[in-house]
């Protein structure tokens, strides 16, 4: 591996200079599970790396009953699951958090990182895809926000531009009655790529007898994670039964385009979106309903 | 006499005989004796004036290290096995 | 959740369980292993590696490599000596001296993706690592095969223009992939199946799966001046590679010193060298010490794998549930070079069973993979997988009992193999009565996409040469010197085999694993060989020594050396009870009575006796994604005598995991241009603790008689029979019969039919 | 010549500091730059455990991060799990159970497990499997690491009282 500079910039101002000034040759160490795999492999060669690790902002971990949850871009993971009302108000965060590598992974890996990365496999993308969040993001001009279903452009890019930082993740509040869910599958039970995932949220009627809305995310399927309208459009007002979450797995297995490759088939793959779909729209019902669900 | 169980691929030599016998109180005897009745089954077993590299050979059901110079005794069962290493 | 240990036969120390005597230098990070160690003014070295499965080196420029600060040397093919055809015996089998030394640096041709063409020395890793992108190879690139079938076939690309199938010593005529074939035939086999009500027939395949020890391969070197070579590295075998090396650079033994650091792993991978020659050369040319270590790309794409196998097995029986001929015909990958174990798979294969007719045809057939290693009861896990699935379902279309199927056809003393030898005592019935008296067998397995199967297997196990030699101190303890890597635990093992001798308890018996120049010529740890041949050296040589002790104190007491007994740690005279001195008073007495006293001895054993193993899986398979859950597991296997249970039970229960892995999920995923996809230990998915369930074992004790405290080699069998007992779980659990390994997700909901 | 850094760090309890690049990850800098070879390489991509350190108390692959984040840190490594007076309970618990073969993936599970217990000292079975699935043993199937890690509860707790 290359030799390059290491810097560590104490603001979002100063970290953003830094990439600015080196354009593609500059990357943003977080949790560097992924940066510095890629880099020992030779995917890349860079000039700079800058540690954001000691910018306050991207450290914050804050919840607001109003406002929702910031998510640092450099918080770890085992922030996340560790944080008592992260898992009151965003269990499906946690199980996103929880399975990303072992423990060794959780005490360095961001969920930042992970969206950055974009990889069509990433983790907690699905779960945050599912939960509305949005990617706070500093550059040289403006600050801006992006869904999180529009971040990822390709496998391995972004919308993040040149000298742009990711910052933050922002979730709002639960909505009532709302509930969330994400499973993967893979074939160990640990350590291991997602063959697909599937990231859920749904928000129920008042007596709790049918979907008002829901969103579904599956990871693996596509060269970004996919957001699948159609599967929600497919919940909206229908009555909580097996029959409504099958025409839900029926459009995640329709909207999947996957490849074949050494972790799966596109035939297992689109059986799995909607195998996942289903299981992960039980687990957002249940919880929704105030009923406990095991991650995975 | 040993009794030699031949190597199935051997057989075309000994007329599909699975077994013969031949005198001899070591593995080079029998060998020489088992050449003598069968042309070219020496040709097959040995590397120059060893036992092939390829082979094993077990007398009494026991893998002998000895190579051409392994007693064989009166009774005795000898089979030509492939080498084998463990893990 | 039980660890049974069925003794038949009992000792003072053999049988207990102290605690290793590398044990707190292990569990301190403070025992060395080969990447641990470093000298100083030390270069490092790296190594360039072909990207293609198959090409032609038409030229190697190494000058740019050369030229970059920091780089102290380059060495290719050419600064090998070329070697005439010629075959080497290391204790291994046959290796082809040719193909050793092009293994090492290929010169013509690379034959498999990682195939290592030039390595480099440099002040640092790094700037040896940028030199290997200087180096500038033109490749001519050939049309690679990648599959045993593929390469069998007429008009397959051939990776040896040399190459004649040798068939049990005749050679063929034209150029093949097919470097041998071998054939076992025992009866009439047409009427052996004449005789069969029941009949079945199956083909079978296996991927190639690696032995996947945590520790790289790593290798020291250092080429004095004075022409001496010291060679530091984590091996199974100092003296193979001494052995190998010597051949490899046509230099004498005696110039060479290896010296066995501790190893991480081996499973047969570390049996061969890769780094170790290079690091030699290099130092060579640069007069430094070179240290080489892989990565873990490195050791997937490098290093010798486990043979895929294409099978087919056929096998009948009698309505009453006699077995009555067993067909089969197995062709395994040797990668790159010949040299599979096909042969030791053949032989094992229907090893369980008494069977009057049978054949077995073995082909070994070179692919452009990387070569061949040997991993764990080599070639007898894939055939078993065929043959145990086979058996199942004769036992399944017969409405049998799988264990009482298997007991009335199991081997025992007095059967004759199909490839001929008859069994001596053997405890194959044993394990599969345990199997049947275990409480796994016993228990109830409910609900619904549940399976419980069970399986055998059978091994070998090797004897080879070992040595010993044992100090007595001044203390009443000893030093006893051996020459075996410790992979796991046999320094115990074999100082508690002296020990029981020397009426000392093991932690008074104090064991060193000594280098080339220090020890008698010892053998791999391998083939199950250690804890019954070292095991046996040391037990000659602690008998040395109380020979020389008994002799001293005849010399002490006037006495006649015949007359001195040895009991209880105490010596006396036949007939004077009042005559007595403790081992500890004589040993103090040593060196003004006539000087110290060693032991020594020197082993090249038979009589190993066979090993075999039952297993029992209870699974449940999530029949929408096809991912199978082990819920329970229980080892059952014939240790002869376990000399410290707890080591055996840990390579009942790792070698029972490993067979897992390689059951469910462990492949090399190989694109058809013939490079594996899955290099790091993120894809290819060894077990991890969340993946399995404890691992009950029972150690059955069937005494070997050809050894003095009945030992039998454990290593190997436990990884024989998982891929087969989980087949036959999985075949109860969801009504599939799974014939290719692995039985991922993917490829159960294949057989299912859900994708 | 590459630039270096001068990182100022803590070691086991001990005050450190070195040179190093900024492409050095802290693996090479315990066991190349300070000597400190518990610490075990098997993979470099985080996936087998082998070089498990604590940094500021929290269990990382030290192949995953750059000696340079050392900096101010405080690293615990296995070379600082016993003590003069003896052994870790965890280590001594994996020498009487015999949950180590060949020893390479020892000191990665020891640092692991001593950092359970530290923060959960009284694991079930399938907790100690979850906080262990980021260490890969291949050779002994984990029966008896887990085993281990029970009985090491159960020594710590005694010590307790």
């Amino acid at each position: 591996m290359n030799d390059f500079e290491y810097r560590a910039p104490a603001s979002v101002s100063e970290a953003v200079a830094l990439l600015v000034e080196k354009g593609e040759r500059a990357r943003v160490l977080a949790g560097g599970t992924d940066l510095i795999v890629q880099l020992r492999g030779g995917r890349f060669t860079l000039d700079r790396m800058v540690d954001v690790k000691g910018v306050p902002e991207l450290n914050q971990l804050r919840y607001d009953a109003a406002e929702g949850l910031v998510v640092g871009a450099a918080v770890p993971c085992y922030r996340i699951y560790e944080d008592e009302l992260v898992a009151a108000h965003y269990p499906a965060l946690v199980d996103a958090a929880r399975i990303i590598g072992g423990i060794q992974i959780q005490g360095r890996a961001s969920l930042g990182g992970n969206l950055c990365n974009a990889s069509p496999s990433g983790d907690s993308i699905g779960a945050l895809i599912a939960l509305e969040a949005t990617a706070v993001i500093a550059g040289p001009g403006e600050t801006r926000s992006v869904p999180v279903e529009q971040f990822c452009t390709a496998p391995g890019r972004s919308v993040l531009g040149p000298g742009e930082l990711l910052v933050a993740l922002r979730l709002p509040p639960p909505k009532p009655r709302s509930g969330a869910h994400y499973l993967r599958f893979i074939p160990r039970y640990e350590m291991d790529i997602a063959i697909v995932s599937a990231g859920v949220a749904a928000v129920l009627s008042p007596d709790m007898s049918s979907f008002v809305s829901a969103r579904v995310a599956l990871g693996a399927v596509a060269p970004t994670p996919l957001f699948v309208t159609e599967a929600g459009a497919a919940l909206a007002g229908k009555p909580i039964s097996e029959e409504s979450i099958a025409l839900a797995a029926e459009a995640a297995r329709q909207a999947a385009r996957p490849i074949n490759d050494m972790r799966g088939t596109v035939e297992q793959r689109r059986h799995l979106a909607a195998v996942l779909t289903t299981r992960a729209l039980r687990g957002a019902v249940a919880r929704a309903k105030g009923e406990q669900v095991n991650g995975h | 006499m040993a009794i030699v169980y031949i190597p199935a691929l051997m057989r075309g030599l000994t007329g599909g005989a699975e077994k013969v016998t031949v005198p001899g109180s070591s593995l080079r005897q029998v060998i020489h004796n088992l050449e003598a009745v069968y042309p070219g089954m020496q040709a097959r077993l040995l590397q120059g004036d060893d036992l092939s590299p390829a082979l094993s050979v077990a007398v009494d059901g026991e893998v002998v290290r000895l190579g051409l110079l392994a007693p064989v005794g009166e009774q005795s069962e000898v089979h030509f096995l492939p080498a084998m290493s463990g893990g | 959740m039980a660890n049974k240990v069925l003794v038949r036969q009992e000792f003072k120390v053999v049988g207990t369980r102290p605690i290793r005597h590398d044990g707190t230098d292990k569990v301190t990070g403070r025992a060395l292993y080969g990447g641990d160690f470093s000298l100083p003014g030390m270069l490092y070295g790296k190594v360039l590696r072909s990207p293609h499965a198959h090409a032609r080196i038409l030229s190697i420029d190494t000058s740019a490599a050369e030229a970059l600060p920091g780089v102290r040397g380059v060495v290719t093919a050419k600064d090998l000596p070329r070697p005439e055809e010629g075959i080497a015996d290391v204790g291994e089998g046959a290796v082809n001296l040719r193909f050793l030394s092009d293994n090492i640096l290929a010169s013509n041709k690379a034959l498999y993706k990682g195939h290592a063409v030039a390595a480099v020395a440099a002040v640092d890793a790094h700037t040896a690592e940028a030199a290997l992108a200087l180096i500038k190879v033109d490749y001519q690139v050939l049309p690679a095969v990648v599959n045993v079938r593929e390469a069998m076939k007429e008009g397959a690309p051939i990776l040896h223009e040399s190459l004649r199938t040798d068939a049990q010593g005749q050679k063929g005529t034209t150029p093949t992939n097919i470097a041998s074939r071998i054939q076992f035939a025992k009866g009439t086999l047409e009427q052996g199946f004449a005789q069969a009500d029941v009949v079945v027939e199956r083909e079978f395949e296996t991927a190639t799966v690696h032995q996947g020890y945590i520790e790289p391969h790593n290798a020291t070197g250092l080429w004095s001046s004075d022409g001496q070579v010291t060679i530091w590295c984590s091996t199974q075998g100092a003296f193979t590679v001494r052995d190998l090396v010597s051949q490899i650079l046509r230099y004498p033994v005696s110039k060479i010193k290896v010296v066995p650091m501790e190893i991480g792993g081996g499973f047969g991978g570390k049996t061969v060298v890769y780094l170790e020659p290079l690091a030699a050369l290099l130092s060579r040319k640069t007069g430094k010490p070179v240290k080489l270590v892989m990565t873990r790309t490195e050791v997937f794409e490098g290093t010798g794998p486990t043979p895929a196998a294409s099978m087919k097995v056929k096998m009948g029986a009698t309505r009453e549930g006699k077995l009555t001929a067993a067909e089969a015909s197995f062709a395994f990958e040797a990668g790159a070079y010949p040299g599979s174990a096909v042969g030791a798979g053949c032989m094992c294969a229907f090893a369980p069973y008494d069977i009057e007719h049978g054949k077995i045809d073995g082909y070994d057939v070179v692919v452009n993979k990387p070569k061949a290693a040997a991993y764990r009861a080599p070639g007898a896990t894939q055939t078993g997988f065929a043959v145990e699935s086979v058996v199942d379902e004769l036992a399944e279309k017969l409405g049998l009992d799988p264990i009482a199927f298997r007991m009335k056809n199991s081997a025992r003393e007095g059967t004759r193999r199909i490839d001929g030898p008859i069994f001596g005592v053997i405890g194959a019935l044993d394990c599969l009565e345990a199997a049947r008296a275990s409480d796994h067998w016993s228990s109830r397995l409910e609900g619904p996409n549940r399976g419980r199967g069970v399986a055998s297997g059978f091994w070998f196990n090797i004897g080879l040469q070992s040595s010993c030699t044992i100090s007595v101190n001044a203390d009443g303890t000893v030093n006893l010197v051996e020459g075996s890597a410790d992979i796991g635990g046999t320094r115990a093992s074999i100082a508690m085999q002296a020990a029981e001798v020397l009426c000392l308890r093991a932690e008074e018996v104090k064991p060193t694993v000594a280098d080339t120049d220090s020890i008698g010529y010892t053998q791999v740890t391998g083939g199950s060989r250690t804890t019954f041949a070292t095991g046996w050296a040391a037990y000659e040589a602690a008998h040395d020594v109380l020979r020389q002790m008994k002799e001293r104190v005849a010399k002490i007491w006037e006495a006649n050396p015949a007359d001195v007994t040895y009991e209880e740690g105490v010596f006396g005279v036949k007939g004077d009870p009042k005559m007595q001195m403790a081992f500890r008073e004589l040993a103090g007495k040593l060196n003004h009575t006539g000087g110290p006293i060693v032991g020594r001895a020197t082993v090249d054993p038979k009589g190993q006796g066979g090993a075999f193993a039952t297993h029992i899986a209870d699974v449940e398979v999530d029949p929408e994604t096809g991912k199978v859950k082990v819920l329970r597991y229980t080892t059952v296997q014939d240790a002869g005598k376990a000399v410290h249970p707890s080591y055996v039970e840990g390579q009942m229960q790792g070698g029972a995991v490993q067979g897992i892995g390689w059951a469910l999920n462990e492949e090399y995923f190989m694109t058809p241009g013939g490079t594996m996809a899955n290099t790091s230990f993120l894809d290819y998915r060894m077990p991890t603790t969340l993946d399995l369930p404890m691992i009950e074992t029972v150690i059955v004790e069937v005494a070997n008689p050809g050894h003095p405290f009945g030992v039998r080699g454990v290593g190997e069998v436990p990884i024989v029979p998982p891929p087969a007992a989980l087949a036959n779980a999985i075949r109860r659990a969801v009504g599939v019969r799974m014939t290719r390994l692995p039985m991922s997700p993917g490829a159960i909901l294949k057989e299912m039919g859900t994708v | 010549m590459a630039t270096k850094h001068h990182v100022v760090t803590r070691v086991n309890g001990e005050e450190v500091e070195f040179l190093c690049e900024a492409r050095h990850s802290l693996l090479e800098a315990l066991r190349e730059t300070l000597g400190l070879t518990g610490t075990k390489e098997g993979c470099l991509d985080g996936n087998c455990g082998a070089c498990t350190v604590t940094l500021d108390g929290r269990l990382m692959d030290s192949c995953l991060v750059l000696a340079v984040e050392a900096h101010g840190r405080e690293i615990q490594t296995i070379e600082g799990v016993a003590s003069p007076q003896g052994l870790h309970p965890v280590q001594q618990a994996f020498l009487e159970e015999a949950a180590l073969q060949c020893g390479i993936c020892t000191p990665g599970f020891i640092v692991s497990a001593k950092a359970l217990l530290e923060r959960e000292p009284n694991p079930t079975e399938e907790r100690i499997r979850w906080w262990l699935a980021g260490n890969l043993c291949r050779c002994t199937g984990y029966d008896k690491i887990v085993r281990a890690v029970v009985d090491a509860a159960a020594r710590m707790a005694e010590v307790k009282g």
